[in-house]
Parts: structure tokens; C-alpha cells; sequence
């Protein structure tokens, strides 16, 4: 049995050190994207074997899924870009070296390939060099297992991966859903959106499938979130498929994309942060420390961050993938 | 029976790693994104399989999720393939041929 | 003892179409030839497997489960076949991109 | 608990308000000059009560649990007083410069909710128990000054906003670090007069001054000792009143205060001296005062000066803390209040200066004082009490450290003091001579009558108040400086505390 497991992890090494070095060194910057996509399949396969559900869930609905469609979307505006560059008309006024392009510029002119290969090449065998000491001189500790499992009773949650991230370890959560914020707000910095055309896809089959899809994605977004607390599951997986949910319809653009009234957009943006920030607070005020939370009330507040943390994460990949600050107030 | 399970999830794999010569020399992009198309199938399926032959029901939720997720890289493809960015978000510039957003003549 | 017989006769099966559409995306000249194979190996490949699944399955809940990613993978698969093919009989072959 | 209520209600007197404004919209001008002048008046009120019972001896304390183990402590005593109520006075006094300086600009609600956050920043850094605590809000106040630097948004800001987050940032970093190993070799305690690090100096010599090196470097960058200072005059870009505050009360003093701290209250004097940390300490001081005067006679343009003037002016703070003996960390604490006054009252002249008359160079400054008397007249006391003439408050610092040095054995001090008092008179002078001496021959260009309309002083009346408020304090502190609840008298009392030596002559 195990023999065949063993063959089963070679193949699947051997496909992801594969695909990667293809994606690396393919020229053709869409060939690169369906690589990624396919690495994604294949990390999620990766973290099965690894006996972490979880991330395989998170791996799938991100990496496969979300990242596929917003690399090819920047593919599509890379492409444009490069377009106008090579019609060498430039009508847009020499870019100030240190604005937000600046490295978007960088990108486009990456260092002769000699002069970097070296740096790249011993950069990374410093790097592998420090990884097998680290690990060669790790103590043959039994992990955080049994602590976890120590203290479950006290998370309120029976799920230890849930208990962990939202109980044990909130601050790193808290600190990832920021992370996830400030990307957005970066993106934001780029650039103003007005009115995107409504795009009505011809035939009935896009919109049909639509139909049928989304309402599915957000069933099974409540769902995946709902089971976070005793089963693999949680805020960010469920906050992608709800993201997804949301790309779909704007790829699909029946109608005019609405503008999103920026107040309770941003507000939405910001609930998971603020709301984990608030709790946090309360405990501090409780004694309980900065984000400790009363054993009794440890479910629910646990419940409530994940909502607000799922809402957030939902919108913010939408609104990642449109892509441009709301054109409300630019102060 | 977890034999025979991990023995078929092997061979989809192998297929997954064969269809790989078809994105690296798919002429067209569509190939390409066929092929993803196809390796997405072929991954919800592993995974089931993997489900059974490692006893562990959580693997049905993330194969549901591939499901899910298979058709957005897809469609993404399909409706981004030269469409034009919204008129001044400041990455983009309007090609200088298109008159504007009323230029409605594609029917993808 | 008969269930697993089945399941194990269907998924092989399963595993045929599989290779079918995977030879098929290999060999075929054209995206539309490529399009079929491709549409057969998930709705009836994946169909069968997870009619052999449904034999090991639990309880009622699992079947209802595994019959609905049959459905979402199908609707995925013949969407993006068919706004492929629309696109390429509307606007040519995707030009390879340089 | 006792008396802890009155520390939170001080910082949250300006964070309130702080948070209000923040949501303004931009046309409540009235609301939003209201809720300034309320949070800085009730904050000055709170401190003086404050002050009026630390001098009783009552024990201020708040705290906490962070993390077990590590609470987040406030209390109040002598040395945290003397920032507190710096910075509650000159908050007051620049809320209404800024109102005045800002009329009619864009984006102003974003301007007064980070500039209240700033202050209330300021205060819990005077007003924290333990490093802990410190670092947070060292912390906090370097994010809600980046805004206020960068509030004109001209690539110029940017790049100067740009530079100061590297600086600060980087160091917070490596305070951060510091304060985490310092955490665990001898656990969260709260500053002690004295210092609590004795018990490991014996087995964690070499430690213990690594960790030194590396919280003066954490907190070098903020108090612009010489080889990090160069942030702070690239940050002139920033609207005066900014400048000012920065100068004079929160950034600079932040990083000043921390290096205080750490040497009297985690450290302790005995200890410092014992390992060696002071002597390297003075030599930086030293060289970054010369260094900084030096830089400051090169520049012509006026804030750039004052900004390499406050470098070398923070580092007389440095150099007190440094003698670690009382007389000199009299100088050194008396100078942090003096140079506060004194430099914001060279600041708000310099704020006129451009406001007014669109002036930015010395080289413009002909004949300015017929024009704006009483404001040249300010820049002139706070350009005299900065050199140190005898019964201006530059003077009672100069003197206690010269005391310091001689006490603590190092007449050399004393020569790094003449010299750059000289240095200090070098670059100073040429704009009162030419203020007051110089030939103004074409008609002055008008920008604030130009959109403001003609005012009944020789400048809109919120830029004139504070600068004459401010050079009268910075009179009153120098000449005053024998009663007891002047800085000197507060200071010594402090320094008595901590040093616990018997009443010694004045």
C-alpha cells in the first residue's frame, strides 16, 4: 500500500517540479499563467497527501481558482500596455521615476538574462544551504500537537486547526486578514475606475450556467464557513468561493456593473480587520489580554470574526479583480 | 480496495502529466486553456479517489470547490481575451484605435 | 463484495475515457476535435467514476454530494467548451501569443 | 487602579476628538476648531491636576494584561510630568497656529485627526510605564506623523514622507528586537528609578551592551543622533506647523525621552557608567551638536537651518543624560523643555515668515523686522535664548551642563559647549541682523493678503498669538527659572527624587 503511496508522491513531485520549472522558463507569458493554474492542482494534490485538508480547500479555492483569473485578467492589461508601448506613440506624459509605475516599469525591462543568473543562482543555494542546516539541527520535537489538543476544550471550537488560527494563534489571523486589506489599498492607489460597459455574453449558455452556479457557490461558501468550526473549512476558503461567486457575475456583465457606493463598500472592506480589531480590544479591556477571549463567549466571538473575516475577504477579491478605487469621494 | 482507489488516482495523475505536452506545445491559447479545463476535471476526480483510498471525507469538500472553481479560470479567459480595460484606470491606456466604451462590435 | 466488484468495474471504465480524452487532446488536429474529447472524458469519465463512488458512499448525503459535483464539473466543462468553440468560430484561432 | 482613570482620560482627551474629526466632513470648520481647542484645553486641565498631585506624591498607576506576563502599564511620575505637560502646553498653542496657518486649505479634517493622534501618541509615550508600553506608542506615533508629513502630497513630500518611513520604520525594527530580548532576560518591568538591570550585569556584561547599542540606535534615528538625523531635514517639506510639532514636541523628544529613560530608569546611571555605555553615548552627542551646527551655518534656507539646529539642540539632552551625573541630567532634562519652547517659537516665526511674506530664504529676511516687528521680535528671543545669553533659558542649560561636565570629570565637554555656542551665535545672528538692519527697497509680495484679505495685525491673529506666547514662555522660563514650578525647579525635584541626594544649592 505504501509502496504505492510512495510512487503516487514521486509522480506528483516529479509534476510539480515540473510544471514549475516550465512556468518559470516558458517566454510566453499565457502559456506561464495555465502552468501556474495547473501548479495550483497540483500544490492542492500536494497538501492532501500532506494530511492538511485545509489548505488543500484554501489551495484550491485560491490558487486554482481566483489567482487563474486575475493573473490572466493582468495578462490582458500587460498585454495592452506592451501594445501601446511597441506603437511607441507616447501620448501619456514621461512617468515621474519614483510613481506607482515605476515598477511596473521594472518589470518590463528585467536585467540581461547572464548578469542575473548568477546572483539568482548563488542567492538560492545560500538560501537551500541555510534551510537543510536549520532543519538538519532540528530537535526531534513531538510538535504542538498535543498542546493543541490539551487546550481544546478552552477554544471553544472542536476543529483544532480553527481553534488554532482563531483562537491559540488570533494575532497571526488578524495580522493575514490585514495583510489582504493593505493588498486591496494598494491596488486602490493605482487607479480610479468609472462605469464598466454592460457586456451581455451571446447565447444563453454562460448566463444559464450562472444561474445555476452562483447561487450553488454561496450555498457552498455558508457551508464551507458553517463546517470551519468542526471540519476543514473556514473564513478565508469561504471567503474565496464567495469571491469567485462575485467574478463570475462581473465577467459576466449582464447588465451595466453597478458603481459601488464607496461608503458601505469601504465599510464591508474593512469589517473583518475592524471587527477582529474590536474583539481584540475588548479582551484587552477584559483582562483577558489583547485578543483573549472569555471561555464562555469564545464560540460566538469566534463565529462573528469568521462572518465578518469571510465578507471581507469576498469583497476584496472582487473588488481586487475590477481593479480601481470606487470613483466616490477622492480625497 | 485503497489499492486499487490510489492505483487509478495514480494513472488520472499520469494523464494530467501527459496533457502537460499539449499546453507546453498547444499552438493556440484556447488549446492551453483547454487543457486546464481538462486537468481540473481530472483533479476533482484524484481527489475523490484519494478520498476513499485515504479515509477522509474532508477531500469530497475540497474536490467540491474544484468543481466550483474549475469554470472561473475558464471564463475569465474566454471574456478578458482583448477586451478593453475600463477607459482611465491609469495601468491601461485606450489603444489609440478604439473610439471608446460605446465601441460595441464584439459579440463575445 | 458486489459493490466493490461494481465500483471497481465502473471507475476502470471511468479510467478508459479518461485516457480517451486525454489521447484525444494529444492527437486531435483543430481546437473543435479537441473540444469533444475533452467534454467526454469529464461529463461521462467522471460520471462513471462517481457512480462507482456512490456504491462506497456513506450515507444518503454523500451520494446527493458526489451527484452534485458531477453536475457543477458538467456545467464547468460545457461552459467553457462552448464559449471556446463560439469564440474561435467568431473570431478565428486565438492568435498564438507572442 | 487609583488614579488611573486620570491617565486614560489625558490620552483619551486628544484621541476623542482625534477619532470625531477624523469623520467631519470638511465644510464643519466651526466643529472642528471646537473639538480641537476642547481636547487640547480639557488635556492641559487633566495635566495640571495631574501635575498638582504628583507634586503632593500621589501614585498614578494603569495597567493592563497585554499577554501573560506583559501588561500595558500607564503611571505618572516626575520625569513623565515634564514631557507630558511640554507637550499638552505646546499642543494647545500649535492647534491654534495650525488653524490659522491651514485656513482655507484642502483636506483638513484628515490633517487635525492625524495631528491629534499624533499628541495623543506623544502623551502615552511620557505617560508609559514600561518599554512595553513605550515601544507601542513610539510606534503608533511614527505612523500618525507619516500622514502629516506627507500632507501636501507633492512629489517632494513623498519622497521626504518616503524617507522618513525608511528611517523609522527600520529603527522601530531594531527597538522592537532590543525591547523583546531585553523582555526576556529580565522580564516586563516597569521603569525604576535607578534601573532594575543590576542583578545581570555580573553574567550578561557583553548582553547588555549590545542591547545598548542597539535601543540607542532605535531610538538615534527619532532623536536625529548624527549618523540617522538625516531624515529630519528632508522633512521640513511638511507644513510649519508640522515642522514644529515635530521639532520641538513629539518626534524628536520621543526618541530624546526613550534615550533618557532607558539610561536612568532601565539602566540606571551607576550601571551605565559601569559598562562603558555613557562615555560612547557622549561621544555622539558631541560629535552630532557640532555636526549639526555646522550643517546648519551651510544651509540658507530658514527651516533647513532650524531643522540641522534642532539636531544638534536635541543632542545637549543626550549629552546631559550621557554625564549621568544629577547636575548634568539637570541640563539635560531643563534643555528638553527649553528647547522645546525656544524651537517652536523659531519655527512659528519661520511659519509667518513663509505664510505672510513668502519668504523661505535668510537671504530674504532684509528688512523684515519693520514689517512684522513683533514677529522678528520673537525670532530674536528665541534665536538669543538658543545661544545662551545669561538670563535666557539657553543659558540655565548651558550652565548645568558645563556644572555636569565638570562634576562628572570631562572638561573637555566644556570646550564642545564654547564651540558650539559660537557656532550656534554663527548661524543665528545673520537673520536677526538682517531683520532688523537690513534695506528692503521693492514693495513686500503678499501672499496671505493676497487671499485672505488685509488683517488688523501684522499677520492673521492665530499665527501672531502663538508666537508671542511662546517667546514670552521662553522669557519667563529663562529668567524665572529659580521658582519651583518652573522646568529647572520641576527637573531638580525629579533628579532629587531619583538620585535621592541631600538639598543642594541652586
Amino acid at each position: 500500500m505504501n509502496a504505492l503511496l510512495v510512487l503516487f508522491d514521486l509522480v506528483l513531485l516529479a509534476g510539480i517540479v515540473g510544471v514549475a520549472w516550465r512556468c518559470l522558463a516558458s517566454t510566453d507569458l499565457f502559456r506561464a499563467v495555465v502552468l501556474f493554474i495547473t501548479f495550483g492542482l497540483l500544490l492542492a494534490l500536494a497538501w492532501v497527501r500532506l494530511e492538511a485538508p485545509d489548505i488543500a480547500l484554501a489551495e484550491a479555492a485560491i490558487g486554482a481558482g481566483i489567482t487563474g483569473a486575475l493573473l490572466l485578467v493582468t495578462l490582458e492589461r500587460l498585454r495592452s500596455i506592451m501594445a501601446e508601448r511597441r506603437s511607441g506613440r507616447p501620448h501619456s506624459p514621461p512617468p515621474d521615476p519614483t510613481g506607482p509605475h515605476a515598477l511596473l516599469r521594472a518589470l518590463h525591462d528585467p536585467l540581461p538574462e547572464h548578469r542575473t543568473f548568477l546572483p539568482a543562482l548563488s542567492f538560492a543555494l545560500v538560501v537551500g544551504g541555510l534551510l537543510v542546516t536549520a532543519l538538519w539541527h532540528q530537535p526531534q520535537s513531538v510538535g504542538l500537537e498535543p498542546v493543541v489538543d490539551a487546550h481544546m476544550d478552552v477554544s471553544g471550537v472542536d476543529h483544532p486547526i480553527t481553534a488554532v488560527l482563531l483562537n491559540f494563534r488570533a494575532y497571526d489571523t488578524f495580522l493575514e486578514l490585514a495583510i489582504v486589506l493593505i493588498a486591496l489599498l494598494g491596488a486602490w492607489s493605482l487607479g480610479r475606475h468609472d462605469l464598466i460597459p454592460a457586456r451581455p455574453a451571446p447565447g444563453p449558455i454562460l448566463p444559464g450556467t450562472l444561474r445555476l452556479l452562483v447561487p450553488v457557490a454561496v450555498v457552498t461558501g455558508v457551508y464551507v464557513l458553517w463546517a470551519g468550526s468542526h471540519a476543514p473549512g473556514g473564513a478565508f476558503q469561504a471567503g474565496a468561493i464567495l469571491g469567485a461567486a462575485g467574478i463570475l457575475l462581473v465577467l459576466a456583465r449582464p447588465r451595466q456593473l453597478p458603481m459601488a457606493p464607496a461608503g458601505p463598500l469601504r465599510l464591508g472592506i474593512s469589517a473583518g480587520v475592524a471587527l477582529f480589531l474590536l474583539v481584540g480590544l475588548y479582551g484587552l479591556a477584559a483582562g483577558h489580554g489583547f485578543l483573549g477571549y472569555a471561555e464562555a463567549w469564545a464560540y460566538p466571538l469566534i463565529i462573528l470574526i469568521e462572518v465578518a473575516a469571510t465578507l471581507s475577504i469576498a469583497l476584496t477579491l472582487v473588488a481586487l479583480f475590477v481593479a480601481g478605487r470606487p470613483a466616490g469621494d477622492d480625497t | 480496495m485503497s489499492l486499487f482507489y490510489l492505483a487509478a488516482a495514480l494513472f488520472l495523475l499520469g494523464t494530467i502529466l501527459l496533457g502537460l505536452v499539449r499546453v507546453l506545445r498547444g499552438p493556440g491559447s484556447g488549446d492551453r486553456m483547454l487543457a486546464a479545463q481538462l486537468f481540473g476535471t481530472t483533479g476533482v476526480t484524484i481527489l475523490l479517489l484519494l478520498s476513499l483510498a485515504l479515509e477522509a471525507s474532508a477531500l469530497v469538500d475540497v474536490a467540491l470547490v474544484f468543481a466550483l472553481l474549475a469554470v472561473v479560470a475558464a471564463v475569465a479567459f474566454v471574456r478578458q481575451h482583448g477586451l478593453p480595460e475600463p477607459p482611465d484606470t491609469p495601468i491601461h491606456r485606450q489603444p489609440p484605435d478604439t473610439p471608446g466604451p460605446e465601441r460595441h462590435h464584439d459579440d463575445r | 463484495m458486489i459493490a466493490n466488484a461494481l465500483t471497481v468495474i465502473l471507475i476502470l471504465a471511468g479510467l478508459v475515457f479518461f485516457a480517451a480524452g486525454t489521447a484525444g487532446l494529444l492527437r486531435f488536429p483543430d481546437v473543435y476535435s479537441r473540444l469533444h474529447a475533452l467534454t467526454k472524458a469529464d461529463n461521462v469519465g467522471l460520471g462513471l467514476v462517481i457512480l462507482g463512488l456512490m456504491f462506497q458512499a456513506g450515507g444518503p448525503a454523500d451520494i446527493l454530494k458526489l451527484l452534485l459535483i458531477w453536475v457543477l464539473v458538467l456545467a464547468a466543462g460545457t461552459t467553457a467548451a462552448h464559449m471556446v468553440a463560439q469564440r474561435t468560430w467568431t473570431h478565428g484561432e486565438f492568435e498564438s501569443d507572442r | 487602579m487609583d488614579g488611573g482613570w486620570l491617565l486614560l482620560a489625558i490620552l483619551f482627551s486628544s484621541l476623542g476628538p482625534g477619532i470625531a474629526i477624523f469623520f467631519l466632513p470638511e465644510h464643519r470648520q466651526g466643529l472642528r476648531t471646537a473639538l480641537n481647542l476642547g481636547g487640547a484645553g480639557t488635556k492641559l486641565a487633566l495635566v495640571g491636576v495631574l501635575l498638582a498631585g504628583v507634586l503632593r506624591g500621589d501614585e498614578y498607576h494603569f495597567s493592563l494584561p497585554l499577554m501573560p506576563g506583559i501588561d500595558l502599564v500607564l503611571a505618572a511620575d516626575a520625569l513623565s510630568l515634564l514631557f507630558a505637560s511640554l507637550s499638552a502646553v505646546l499642543w494647545f498653542v500649535t492647534t491654534v497656529y495650525a488653524i490659522g496657518y491651514l485656513e482655507g486649505s484642502p483636506r483638513r479634517s484628515r490633517f487635525f485627526g492625524f495631528f491629534s493622534l499624533c499628541v495623543s501618541a506623544t502623551v502615552g509615550i511620557a505617560l508609559s510605564g514600561n518599554l512595553i508600553t513605550f515601544l507601542i506608542f513610539y510606534e503608533i506615533l511614527t505612523l500618525a506623523t507619516w500622514p502629516l508629513v506627507v500632507h501636501r502630497g507633492t512629489p517632494a513630500a513623498l519622497r521626504a514622507g518616503r524617507l522618513y518611513l525608511g528611517y523609522t520604520l527600520t529603527s522601530g525594527l531594531v527597538l522592537f528586537t532590543a525591547i523583546v530580548w531585553l523582555t526576556l532576560l529580565a522580564g516586563a518591568e516597569g521603569f525604576t528609578p535607578g534601573g532594575y538591570l543590576e542583578g545581570l550585569a555580573e553574567t550578561h556584561a557583553v548582553t547588555l551592551q549590545v542591547l545598548f547599542v542597539l535601543l540607542m540606535v532605535g531610538f538615534g534615528v527619532k532623536a536625529a543622533l548624527v549618523p540617522l538625523h538625516s531624515w529630519l531635514p528632508i522633512a521640513m517639506v511638511a507644513p510649519a506647523p508640522v515642522s514644529a510639532l515635530l521639532h520641538a514636541v513629539a518626534v524628536v523628544k520621543a526618541g530624546a525621552f526613550g534615550i533618557i529613560r532607558v539610561v536612568n530608569d532601565v539602566y540606571g546611571a551607576e550601571l551605565a557608567i559601569e559598562l562603558g555605555l555613557t562615555a560612547g553615548l557622549l561621544v555622539i552627542a558631541a560629535v552630532t551638536i557640532i555636526y549639526g551646527s555646522i550643517q546648519a551655518l551651510r544651509t540658507d534656507d530658514l527651516k533647513q537651518r532650524l531643522a540641522f539646529s534642532t539636531v544638534s539642540q536635541v543632542s545637549y539632552i543626550i549629552l546631559g543624560v550621557a554625564l549621568a551625573g544629577p547636575l548634568g541630567v539637570i541640563g539635560g532634562l531643563v534643555h528638553l523643555v527649553h528647547q522645546g519652547i525656544t524651537k517652536i517659537t523659531l519655527f512659528f516665526c519661520a511659519g509667518n515668515f513663509a505664510e505672510t511674506l513668502g519668504i523661505h530664504r535668510i537671504s530674504e529676511l532684509d528688512g523684515v523686522g519693520r514689517r512684522m516687528p513683533l514677529t522678528m521680535l520673537a525670532f530674536t528671543a528665541g534665536a538669543l535664548g538658543m545661544i545662551g545669553l545669561p538670563p535666557l533659558a539657553g543659558f540655565v542649560t548651558k550652565w548645568h551642563l558645563g556644572l555636569g561636565a565638570l562634576e562628572a570629570g570631562m572638561p573637555w565637554i566644556l570646550g564642545v559647549l564654547v564651540l558650539s555656542s559660537l557656532l550656534n551665535a554663527a548661524y543665528f545672528l545673520p537673520p536677526v541682523i538682517r531683520g532688523w538692519l537690513g534695506e528692503r527697497r521693492e514693495p513686500w509680495h503678499e501672499p496671505l493678503q493676497a487671499h485672505a484679505g488685509p488683517t488688523r495685525f501684522e499677520t492673521h491673529w492665530m499665527l501672531l498669538f502663538p508666537v508671542v506666547f511662546t517667546a514670552a514662555l521662553g522669557l519667563l522660563v529663562g529668567l524665572y527659572a529659580g521658582l519651583g514650578l518652573s522646568p529647572l525647579g520641576w527637573v531638580s525635584l525629579i533628579v532629587q527624587r531619583d538620585y535621592a541626594l541631600p538639598e543642594f544649592g541652586l
